[in-house]
C-alpha cells in the first residue's frame, strides 16, 4: 500500500521526492528541537537562553551548525580509522530509516509498511551498533565505558518497548501503524493501557538516552561518553540522530498511544486538522521529555539495568497478557482499564518500595548563646527559621 | 618556640620567673601537684602577660602522667604557648607518644588537625602536631625536632590516617622523611621532584621578574605583536 | 514516585517565574560604587597634576610586586604652583599579575590611587599580555577625562 | 564437558585517568581509577595542579599584604579564610576587635557560608546527573548574597576585606536591609533544592548508603565540617570552641546518622538555614561604633611566638598555624585547609563503588582544589 499525496507517477521518483521532504524534515526539526531543548532548559534555569542570532535566539542552533560543519574532522592516531568513520552513519542511517514508515496525516508517509511498528522497532534497534562501534573505535577509555553502557542500556529498554508494543498491536490488530491510529479514533489506546503507555515513556527515555537515563553520554562520568573523540560533522550527525529519534519516538508514542491524527477529531478531520493534532501530541510528547531531562538525575548503571529487567520487563508482560485476557474472552474494555490501571500503580508502588523513601531526620544539636543581648533577637529568629 | 622563649628567658631574670609562676601556681594548686617529671615544670611559668589563656599545664600535665605510665624515661617539655600548650618530644619517641596520647583515655586526642614542618635555619626542622580531642575537647600541640642532615621522623599515620597526606606534605615541602609511611610519594610537587624542597629557608623566592615580565619571549605567547 | 513528581513541580514552577539573567555584553548591570577593578591614579584637577608622588609605599606594600613607580622633583613646586615637592615620573601597573586586594590604596598617603569602578576596568581583554601593563599616562586618563568617580576608603 | 574455570571471561582491569580535564573533578584534580567494569577497584588521588606555594609567598611579605592569598585558598568560602588568618594575627598581635568588626564579620562569614553551600548544593545535582538545572537554583540565590559582598567589599569572589584588628572599611549604610532584603530569597532558593532534590526516589537510590563513613573513620580520617557532621559527631568549632562571637547565637547545629552522601547533602541543607538564623540575630544586634581598634599600629610586627587558629569554614576546619620570629613577616605560615583533609580519605570512601559513585563522591566532600592545593 503505497500512498503518496504528490503522485508524480514514477515510484522511483516519487520515493526520492519524499525521501528528500523528509531529510529536510528531520534537519529543521532537528534545529528547531535543540533550540526548544535549549530555552525550555533556560526557562526551567530561570535563564534567557540563545537570544543573540535571530528573533529569540531561534536561529542559533543553525548558526551552531554551521560552525559544526566548518570545524576540522578530527580523529585521534590510535582510533580504528574505518569503525571510526562509519559509526556516525551506523547511528544516524537507523534513525532516519526509521522515519520513513511513520505516517503524519492519513495519507502521507513515504511508505505504509504493513508491519510498520515492527520496522520501526527492529530498525531504531540497531543505533546501538553505532554507539558500540564508536565507543570501541575511539580508542578512549571514556568512550568504551559509555559505549558498553549504550549497549547494555540499549539492547535491555529494547525489550520492554517491544513488548508493550505488542500489547498495542495485539488489541489494534494490526502491525500497520495507520490501522492503529484507526483503531483509536474514538478512545486513544493510552486510557486503555495506563501501565503499557508508562512503559512506553520509560522505555523510550531510556532509548533515547535522555535523563534520568543519560548514563551512555553522562557528562560528569564519561564525559558524552561514545562521542567524546568526534568533532565537527561527525559529532553533529550523532546529535541529528538523537534528536531524530526523539521524534520517532514523540511520534511513535502519539501516534501509538494518543491516537494520532485522529483521536479526538475522528476520521473525518481535514489534512490541516490532522497536522495540528499530530503535532500537538508529539509536541507534548517532546516538552515532556526535555521537562524530564532537567528535572530528574540521573540513575547509576546497575540500578538501570535492574529496573528494566526487575520491574519494566515482568509489567509489561502482565500488559500483555490482560490484553491476552480480554481477546480472548471477551471482557468489556473497562476491564482492561482496571487492570491496567492498577497494573500502572503497582509499578508505582515498586518504584516506592525498592527505594529507601523514608525521610531521614537530622539530629538537631542546639548551640545556644549565653548573651544578655542576644535573648530578645533570638526568640523570633530561630522561630522564623 | 623554644628559640622565642630562651630569647626571652635571657632578657628576663631568675628572680622574674619565680614571681610569674606563683600565680600561675595560685590558679591551679592541683598541678603543682601532678607535674612529675622534671622537665613539664621548667617552662610553665612562662605565661608573661594578662590575657586570658587556657590553663598552663592542664593538658600538658596529663599528657605527662599518662606517658609517665606507659613510657617511663620519655622526656616530655612542656610549656604554655601563645594560644597552645606545647609538649616538645624527642624525636625518636614521637610514635610512642603518639600512640599514648591517642589512646589513653584521660587524653583521648583522636583528631589530628595539623601536622606542619617548620624550617628553623640552624636547628633544623620542626614537625608540629596539633592534636585534639573531639570527646574531652582539649587540644595540645606536639613538637619534635629533626636534624637538618638527618631529616627522619616515624610516621604517624598508623596512629592517625589523617596524618597520611599532611606527612607528605611536610616531605614535599621539608624533605622530611617520615619513617614507615605506607605512600611516600611526591604530593603536591611533581612526581619527580624529590630533590628540591620549596618551603625550605634556603630556598628563596626567585624574584618574580626573572620568571615573568620584562623577559618575556617576543614570540610565543600569541600575542598581537608576534602575527 | 512522590518526589519525582515534586522534582517535576519545582521545575515547572520556576518555569513560569521570570528569568533572572540578563545578556550580559548588551546590558550590564550597575557596579557599586566601591566596586575594585583594577588600580589607577587619581589626577588633581586644581593643579593639574597627579596626586602622586612617587614615594613607593604601593609598590612596597604590592603583594604582588605588579608596581613599578620612579619619582622626579615637581617642575611645578619650583613655579610655587603645587605643594608637592615630589612628583610621579614613571609608574607601571602589571594589571596581568595584580590581584586586586586593595592594599594600594589602603596604603597609599596621598589619596592618589583608587580602584578602578566602572565597567571599563573589568573588560580588558587583550591579546598580547605585555599590552596590560599599563603606564603612567593610561592609569591617569580615566579620571583625567571624567570617566570615573573614584571611592578611596577611608 | 568444560571446566567451569574456562567459563569463566577473562577481564582485566583499566585504569581510568579522572581528570585533571573533567568536569566533575571541580578544578584540577587528577583521580586514576582502575576499574573492574563499571566497580571501582582502587582510587589514586593526584593533587597539586593548582599549588601556587601561598604558604612560602606568605613568608616573604608582610602580615596585611597576605591576607589577599587566603582568598585564593578556598574560593568558595573566602571570608572564613580571611577571617581564621586574621584572628591568628590578631592572637599574635594582641589586638581586640571592635563589635561591630565582629558582628560584620559574623554576618558575612555566615552568609559566604549560605553561597559556599548553595555551590556544593547546585554542584552535587551536577555531580548526580542533573543537566545544570540544581546549579543554576543554587547560583541564583549565590549571586544575590554575592551582589551584597560586591557593595560591601567591592568584588565578587576575592574580597580581601578582613583586616587584622578588624576590617578595611565600614560597610555601607544600607547594608542591615539589603541583607534582610535578600533572606527570604535564599530560603526560597534554599526550599526550591530541597523540593528538587531531597525527597527524589532517584537522588535517594543514588545517595542513600553510598560513600559512608563510621565516626571513628571520619575522625580518625581527621574529617572536619559538614562531613564529620554527617557521619553523626556532634563537632562543630562555631559550637564547641567558640571563636569570635558565637557564643551570643542561638542556633543548631544539625548531625545525621549515617555519614552517607544523602546525610551530607541534607546537612549541608540545614546548615546553610542555620546561617541564615545566625545573620538574622547578629543584624539584630548589630552595634554601631568603630571597625578597627583604637591603637592600631600602622606596621604590624609580631612578637617571637606561634599561634594556631581554627575557625569552622564552610568545608570543615580551616586552621591557620602562624609562626613569628619577630618582624612584620610571618616565618613559617601553614593552613590547614579542610578539603585538603576531607579529600585523603576519598580512597576510603570510593573503593568498592561504581564508577558514577565515585564522582558523587567526589562530589559529596565538596573539595575547593585552590583549598587542597593552596
Amino acid at each position: 500500500m503505497l500512498a503518496l499525496t504528490y503522485d508524480v507517477g514514477n515510484i522511483w521518483l516519487d520515493s526520492l521526492l519524499g525521501v528528500l521532504a523528509l531529510v529536510a524534515l528531520m534537519t529543521v526539526s532537528a534545529l528547531m528541537l535543540i533550540w526548544l531543548e535549549r530555552k525550555i532548559s533556560a526557562r526551567i534555569q530561570m535563564r534567557l537562553g540563545p537570544m543573540r542570532v535571530g528573533p529569540y535566539g531561534l536561529l542559533q542552533t543553525a548558526a551552531d551548525a554551521l560552525k559544526l560543519i566548518g570545524k576540522e574532522d578530527l580523529r585521534p592516531k590510535t582510533a580504528n580509522r574505518w569503525v571510526f568513520e562509519l559509526a556516525p552513519f551506523a547511528v544516524f542511517v537507523p534513525t532516519f530509516a526509521a522515519l520513513v514508515t511513520i505516517p503524519f496525516t492519513r495519507d502521507w508517509a513515504i511508505a505504509f509498511l504493513d508491519l510498520g511498528l515492527f520496522y520501526v522497532v527492529a530498525v531504531t534497534g540497531l543505533a546501538f551498533v553505532g554507539f558500540l562501534m564508536a565507543g570501541w573505535a575511539s580508542d578512549n577509555k571514556y568512550a568504551l565505558l559509555g559505549g558498553m553502557r549504550a549497549a547494555a542500556q540499549l539492547i535491555s529498554y529494547e525489550v520492554p518497548m517491544v513488548v508493550t508494543l505488542v500489547a498495542v498491536a495485539m488489541v489494534a490488530g494490526s502491525l500497520n501503524l495507520s490501522e492503529i491510529v484507526l483503531f483509536q479514533n474514538r478512545i486513544p489506546l493510552f486510557v486503555w493501557q495506563p501501565l503499557g503507555f508508562f512503559i512506553f515513556i520509560v522505555a523510550a527515555l531510556a532509548e533515547l538516552e535522555r535523563q534520568p537515563f543519560d548514563i551512555p553520554t553522562a557528562e560528569s562520568e564519561v564525559v558524552g561518553g561514545p562521542f567524546i573523540e568526534y568533532s565537527g560533522i561527525r559529532w553533529s550527525m550523532f546529535f541529528l540522530a538523537s534528536y531524530t529519534s526523539l521524534l520517532i519516538y514523540s511520534l511513535l508514542g502519539s501516534i501509538v498511544f494518543l491516537g494520532g491524527w485522529e483521536w479526538p477529531l475522528g476520521t473525518e478531520a481535514g489534512l490541516w486538522l490532522q497536522i495540528l493534532l499530530i503535532l500537538v501530541k508529539t509536541s507534548l510528547f517532546i516538552a515532556f521529555f526535555m521537562w524530564v531531562r532537567f528535572a530528574l538525575v540521573r540513575l547509576r548503571i546497575d540500578q538501570l539495568m535492574s529496573y528494566c529487567w526487575k520491574v519494566l520487563i515482568p509489567l509489561a508482560f502482565l500488559q500483555v497478557f490482560l490484553n491476552g485476557l480480554v481477546l480472548v474472552y471477551g471482557w468489556p474494555d473497562g476491564f482492561l482499564l482496571l487492570t491496567s490501571g492498577a497494573g500502572l500503580a503497582l509499578a508505582m508502588y515498586i518504584i516506592y518500595r525498592a527505594v529507601d523513601t523514608e525521610p531521614r531526620e537530622l539530629r538537631m544539636v542546639p548551640a545556644r548563646g549565653g548573651g544578655s543581648s542576644a535573648q530578645a533577637a533570638t526568640v523570633d529568629a530561630t522561630g522564623s527559621g | 618556640m623554644p628559640d622565642e622563649d630562651s630569647e626571652k628567658d635571657a632578657g628576663a631574670s631568675a628572680g622574674d620567673q619565680k614571681e610569674e609562676e606563683t600565680p600561675a601556681a595560685a590558679e591551679q594548686p592541683e598541678d603543682s601537684k601532678v607535674e612529675q617529671p622534671p622537665a613539664a615544670e621548667q617552662k610553665a611559668e612562662e605565661e608573661e602577660d594578662a590575657r586570658p589563656r587556657p590553663p598552663a599545664g592542664g593538658i600538658a600535665d596529663l599528657l605527662a602522667a599518662a606517658v609517665a605510665e606507659a613510657l617511663p624515661g620519655v622526656k616530655l617539655e612542656a610549656y604554655q604557648g601563645m594560644t597552645d600548650v606545647i609538649v616538645e618530644v624527642e624525636r625518636d619517641d614521637i610514635l610512642k607518644v603518639m600512640s599514648v596520647a591517642k589512646d589513653d583515655p584521660r587524653l583521648a586526642l583522636n583528631f589530628l588537625r595539623c601536622l606542619s614542618g617548620v624550617d628553623q635555619e640552624e636547628d633544623g626542622f620542626e614537625v608540629i602536631y596539633h592534636l585534639m580531642s573531639l570527646e574531652k575537647k582539649h587540644d595540645v600541640v606536639i613538637k619534635t625536632n629533626v636534624a637538618r642532615d638527618d631529616a627522619h621522623v616515624a610516621s604517624v599515620a598508623s596512629v592517625w590516617k589523617a596524618a597520611n597526606w599532611h606527612e607528605r606534605e611536610a616531605r614535599d615541602m621539608f624533605g622530611i622523611t617520615f619513617d614507615d609511611h605506607p605512600h611516600l610519594v611526591p604530593l603536591l610537587l611533581p612526581e619527580d621532584m624529590t630533590d628540591h624542597f620549596p618551603l625550605r629557608k634556603d630556598n628563596p623566592l626567585a624574584e618574580i621578574e626573572e620568571w615573568q615580565g620584562d623577559e618575556l619571549p617576543e614570540e610565543g605567547f600569541g600575542g598581537s605583536k608576534t602575527r | 514516585m512522590i518526589g519525582i513528581f515534586k522534582s517535576m513541580y519545582i521545575t515547572f514552577a520556576t518555569m513560569l517565574r521570570t528569568p533572572v539573567t540578563i545578556e550580559y555584553p548588551a546590558k550590564h548591570r550597575d557596579v557599586p560604587q566601591r566596586d575594585r577593578a583594577f588600580p589607577i591614579l587619581l589626577w588633581d584637577k586644581e593643579v593639574d597634576e597627579p596626586f602622586c608622588t612617587g614615594c613607593h609605599a604601593c609598590e612596597r606594600a604590592c603583594p604582588v610586586e605588579c608596581m613599578t613607580v620612579t619619582m622626579k622633583d615637581n617642575p611645578l613646586h619650583a613655579d610655587e604652583k603645587s605643594t608637592r615637592r615630589k612628583i610621579v615620573d614613571e609608574f607601571w601597573i602589571d594589571y596581568g599579575r595584580c590581584m586586586r586586594c586593595n592594599i594600594c590604596v589602603e596604603v597609599c598617603n596621598f589619596e592618589a590611587i583608587a580602584m578602578n569602578n566602572t565597567w571599563a576596568g573589568h573588560e580588558l581583554s587583550k591579546f598580547d599580555r605585555n599590552d596590560l601593563v599599563l603606564d603612567l599616562q593610561q592609569l591617569l586618563s580615566q579620571h583625567k577625562q571624567d570617566k570615573i568617580d573614584a571611592w578611596v576608603a577611608e | 564437558m568444560v571446566q567451569e574455570h574456562e567459563l569463566e571471561p577473562e577481564t582485566v582491569d583499566i585504569g581510568v585517568n579522572m581528570g585533571p580535564q573533567h568536569p566533575s573533578t571541580h578544578g584540577v584534580f587528577r583521580m586514576v581509577l582502575t576499574i573492574d567494569g563499571e566497580r571501582v577497584v582502587d582510587v589514586e588521588p593526584h593533587i597539586g595542579y593548582m599549588h601556587r606555594g601561598a604558604e612560602k609567598l606568605s613568608e616573604s611579605m608582610d602580615y596585611r599584604a597576605a591576607i589577599g592569598f587566603q582568598d585564593r585558598t578556598d574560593y568558595l568560602a573566602q571570608f572564613m579564610n580571611e577571617q581564621a588568618y586574621c584572628m591568628a594575627v590578631e592572637e599574635l598581635l594582641e589586638l581586640e576587635v571592635p563589635e561591630r568588626s565582629e558582628y560584620i564579620r559574623v554576618i558575612l562569614c555566615e552568609l559566604n557560608r549560605v553561597t559556599s553551600h548553595l555551590m556544593f548544593l547546585g554542584a552535587f545535582g551536577i555531580d548526580l546527573g542533573y543537566f545544570g538545572t540544581s546549579f543554576t537554583y543554587g547560583f541564583r540565590e549565590r549571586e544575590r548574597i554575592q551582589d551584597i559582598f560586591e557593595e560591601v567589599t567591592g568584588d565578587r569572589l576575592m574580597y580581601a576585606y578582613f583586616r587584622p584588628g578588624g576590617l578595611a572599611w565600614d560597610v555601607p549604610d544600607n547594608f542591615v536591609q539589603m541583607v534582610r532584603d535578600v533572606l527570604p530569597h535564599t530560603r526560597q532558593g534554599l526550599k526550591d533544592l530541597d523540593l528538587l532534590m531531597t525527597q527524589n526516589e532517584i537522588v535517594a537510590v543514588r545517595t542513600k548508603g553510598i560513600g559512608a563513613m563510621s565516626a571513628e573513620e571520619s575522625i580518625n580520617w581527621g574529617l572536619s565540617g559538614p562531613l564529620l557532621r554527617a557521619a553523626g559527631v556532634d563537632w562543630d568549632l562555631r559550637k564547641d570552641k567558640p571563636y569570635s562571637i558565637y557564643d551570643r547565637f542561638d542556633y543548631d547545629i544539625p548531625l545525621g546518622s549515617h555519614g552517607d552522601l544523602f546525610d551530607r547533602f541534607l546537612v549541608r541543607l540545614e546548615e546553610a538555614r542555620q546561617s541564615l538564623c545566625i545573620v538574622e540575630q547578629a543584624l539584630d544586634q548589630l552595634p554601631d561604633g568603630p571597625i578597627m581598634p583604637e591603637k592600631m599600629p600602622r606596621r604590624l610586627r609580631g612578637p617571637e611566638a606561634e599561634v594556631y587558629t581554627a575557625v569552622e569554614g564552610a568545608r570543615g576546619e580551616y586552621g591557620v598555624y602562624l609562626v613569628s620570629k619577630g618582624g612584620d613577616k610571618p616565618y613559617r605560615l601553614k593552613m590547614r585547609s579542610p578539603s585538603f583533609c576531607n579529600l585523603s580519605a576519598l580512597r576510603d570512601m570510593t573503593v568498592g563503588s561504581y564508577v558514577a559513585d565515585a564522582v558523587a563522591i567526589l562530589g559529596s566532600i565538596d573539595i575547593v582544589l585552590g583549598c587542597v592545593d593552596r
